[in-house]
């Protein structure tokens, strides 16, 4: 394991202190317990927003702090949920008398502490909805799993539900057009090679020199299949089956195309998923009118990419065109 | 024969040690089907307990499993933090207010505890989660309750159990937690959360005095 | 060697047309030859800039092409200068009417090529000039070798030489505030892991498993000394030291802090540099009055990263915090 | 004995397969000191001459040259391509006109090319460069010319001196190029671009019939 790291229990602490360092325009970090939140911060009257979840998926959630998206990010430790006290002060710390919604990616371990941050929350006086993100169509059989699980689609969900909250959307108005967004996007991605989790210091799983584990998880949790590495446009095709089968996407509909570097991957590879990405959409029907391409959600230094598909109508397109300014995620101002 | 403060501070203290011995197999269980943190997040929550431990002056056992629950809840994330935070939680509140345990309060304990885990997780039986370690730990306590044993005989009988519930996890497909992703391919590895709550048990018992 | 390609002969064209796809609002493809531009270009009476190089270094250059950056960015073959006839392509196509400016790294092959396309353009009545970038302080000696390669400070040139054009500076002021940004910027990087060059197929250098290479450039060219992996700390010490002392930077002076991932590096990683970078600049008295953290400056898929510190004025700060709007960085509009 | 059109044209064909043949091995020499793409950038710049070749009905040994130049600036990129075009510019300049090439000539034509490498790379003998080939092979042909050689005894005296000057490269540190950032690191390794240009140069004595 080679890293860029001092002690591999400092790393989320010492990356988190650097970001803060770097954008203090934008954030404010609180260590104790550890959050980052928008620097002006409650915002008096508007919806707050509190994402957060294992780190290691960086920029996802504290690169999305700021005007237009997120209020608070709470990074727990790689990979691993964080627990409810950050998450109560933070959502403490951005609520600006009209309520807080928490972001969730569905994995048991960010529900349930989220879960019990709300009620501690709402038990403290502030009003507290959460949604759920399960973008990811490589689960199958959800009933008998943990569902689906949250992935980049979440960045689309955080961008657009920032958006309503920014424009003054009601605690409930905003809860449902981050509903709407979960309900519209799908995603499904693959790896190349694993991850190494820095406390854990072997990779999470292992690849042959020729296979590629399709369906990845953004923890390096195994997909559906591994199979023998083909050209990337084979493997989009493969991807983009069941993303487009699950809504499923149809011919007429617009999209937003978002392909999302898993952190290891140059960007030179991921132009050209995009390239094919976006020739299946047209032979489709089904029009692209806006695109994100980059390391968004990550799994550490995994080379892979995921494939997101976000069904738009003129309401989506408003509010994903609206000003944001964050440190990862920044236009209109 | 009951037993009191001492027995669960002693208890705690033998899981923060288990806890820590198994660290790296309690990962690399993780790493087969989830994601290689278990035994961190455990390590690190209980090294927090250990130092509350020192500073706590607890008058009933409750007081000692709720200082647990409630530092697990705040320090391990994850999963099982949310889960076994609420199972120690649960139990704390079963015993309430008493100050020596017999068999029977210990039979209550473990089945608040593993009610607090289903509460929280909704996994049943056979999921391949820490249920399969507490579910047959519940069972062998109450048969053994029910047939007269003393407190380190029930925790004993629950211990083995979870042990062997640990062990018959292998052969499962997960459906709930992170291995419930691999489908089939989960089938052959123990679930990291049923061994280490089978280590949490088995440390009951030897604080109990169990030969 | 895995990689999301199809063929390693089409990776360039590939990605290059991805990436024109993505952001049609932003740019226009020229495949024949190929360059990317300004979907406006050419912009009447505004200086147009020009850069490129080998590919393989992306969002370099194509990523910053657009309002307030490059006119337009001519890529080469993976880790090889484009040869002269995209260049002056690119050169006719951005030329307003006041003359172009071409940003070049300096390695032989891109001063070259660029040398060569500069001769024709000005046969043809364009007025060209050329600001050749030589930041990175690994190279010592520069009597003795090719000199000093050009790396991550390129993007600062060129972005504060766009906002000169944009506000409608002649060439030749665009030119000296390109050649004052050169001359008061400096880097140097770290490897962790080699490159892949796609039709090579194999890394370009080897490290061992507790090796990491020191003053590394951005085609994988091996830097000063092979050592043994250490702490992040004292890696950027070790990178910061030559930079420092370089200029040298001085208390009292403000900066700009750029840490550059060279790609497969997590940005959990990159904070971490961060942070201790900023530590050290602090300790010396030399305040970070801007910063830029991120993969912008990339050598595929390699994992290390550079520091980059620029000393700043009033003019130059201007210049930085002027608007623009390009796929890998944008702001104020 | 005179050299003309024919001549020229079979050089240019035999520089094709040589540099295919040598692809590989060129690009693992550039590895070694350089950034690995050199046997990629000459078969791209010498496949697309092939194209172009199919074309041309060149009346002179000049025009064959002169397209060569053209399509390796066109085509090669690198610092390979715009140093070797110069060196088939100015190597067409020396003979212009001329249908005809004799030993002196011949001698002509390698000093105007390697006198067009210097312009554009300023290398000086020993940097370890190109140069490091071109300048024995311009120096050992007009020896040999003065001495009254023939065309084929010229240019293989020519290339012989090229390769043992492409030899003569690996103790050397280098002074430009991609090679010079790596100091006492490059000594042991032939440099890739000298490399080449023996092969050309041989290609040249080949087709003018050495034995
Ligand atoms: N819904 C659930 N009910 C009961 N136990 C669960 C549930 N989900 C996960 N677990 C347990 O949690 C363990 C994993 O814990 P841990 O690795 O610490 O958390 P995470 O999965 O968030 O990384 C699993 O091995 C399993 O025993
Ligand atoms: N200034 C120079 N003068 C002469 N030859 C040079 C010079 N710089 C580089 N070369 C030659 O170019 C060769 C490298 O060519 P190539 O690999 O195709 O280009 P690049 O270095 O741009 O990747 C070197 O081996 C060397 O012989
Ligand atoms: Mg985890
Ligand atoms: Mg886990
Ligand atoms: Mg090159
Ligand atoms: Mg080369």
């Amino acid at each position: 394991m080679k890293k860029l790291i001092n002690d591999p229990k400092n790393v989320v602490d010492e990356s988190v202190a650097g970001f803060a360092l770097a954008h203090a325009d934008l954030v404010t970090l609180s260590t104790e317990p550890l959050f980052i939140a928008r620097s002006d911060a409650p915002v008096s009257g508007k919806v707050g927003l509190v994402s957060g979840g294992g780190s290691g998926h960086e920029p996802l959630h504290a690169g999305f702090v700021g005007f237009g998206m997120l209020d608070a990010a709470v990074p727990g430790p790689v990979f691993t949920s964080p627990t409810p006290d950050p998450i109560i002060a933070a959502t403490q710390a951005v609520d600006g008398g009209s309520g807080v919604l928490h972001i969730v990616k569905n994995y048991t371990g960010d529900v349930l502490n989220f879960e019990t941050a709300a009620d501690l929350a709402e038990a403290e006086g502030i009003t507290v909805r959460t949604v759920i993100v399960d973008d990811d169509v490589a689960v199958k059989d959800s009933l008998y799993t943990a569902g689906r699980r949250g992935v980049a689609g979440t960045v689309l969900v955080e961008k657009i539900a920032g958006a309503a909250a920014e424009r003054g959307d009601s605690l409930d108005e905003v809860a449902t057009v981050a509903e709407k967004v979960v309900a519209q996007v799908r995603s499904m991605g693959v790896a190349l090679t694993p991850s190494v989790v820095p406390h854990a210091g072997e990779p999470s799983f292992t690849l042959a020199d020729d296979e590629i584990e399709i369906g990845i998880g953004i923890h390096g949790e195994p997909g559906r299949a591994k199979i023998s590495l083909e050209p990337a446009d084979q493997i989009v095709d493969r991807l983009l089956e069941p993303i487009l089968e699950d809504l499923p996407f149809e011919s007429g509909d617009d999209v937003l195309l978002f392909v999302n570097g898993m952190g290891g991957t140059p960007q030179i590879e991921l132009y050209i998923l995009y390239r094919r990405a976006a020739e299946v959409l047209a032979e489709r029907g089904i029009t692209v009118t806006r695109s994100l391409v980059g390391n968004y959600v990550t799994a550490l230094e995994m080379q892979g990419a995921s494939l997101t598909v976000l069904k738009l109508d003129d309401e989506l397109t408003t509010l994903w065109d609206a000003p944001v300014q964050t440190a990862a995620l920044r236009w209109g101002r | 024969m009951t037993v009191g403060t001492d027995w669960a501070t002693a208890w705690v203290r033998g899981t923060i040690d288990t806890v820590s011995e198994h660290r790296a197999e309690l990962i690399s269980l993780d790493r087969e089907i989830g994601d290689a943190d278990h035994g961190e997040n455990l390590d690190r929550g209980f090294q927090a307990v250990a130092t509350k431990l020192d500073t706590l002056t607890p008058e009933t056992p409750a007081d000692v499993l709720k200082m647990v629950a409630s530092t697990l809840i705040s320090t391990v994330g994850g999963a099982s933090g949310p889960l076994l935070g609420t199972a120690y939680l649960k139990a704390a509140g079963s015993i309430a207010g008493k100050t020596e345990l017999g068999s029977a309060d210990i039979v209550a304990l473990l089945t608040a505890a593993r009610d607090g885990v289903v509460l929280r997780g909704k996994a049943e039986p056979g999921d391949k989660t820490m249920i399969d370690a507490w579910t047959p730990a519940v069972e062998a306590a109450a048969a053994a309750e029910a047939a007269g044993a003393d407190v380190p005989a029930v925790l004993s009988a629950a211990a083995d159990a979870a042990e062997k519930g640990a062990a018959d996890t292998e052969p499962l497909v997960a459906r709930k937690g992170r291995a419930s992703y691999l489908g089939e391919r989960a089938i052959g590895h123990r679930d990291p959360g049923a061994q280490s709550s089978s280590l949490i048990l088995r440390e009951a018992a030897i604080a109990a005095g169990e030969k």
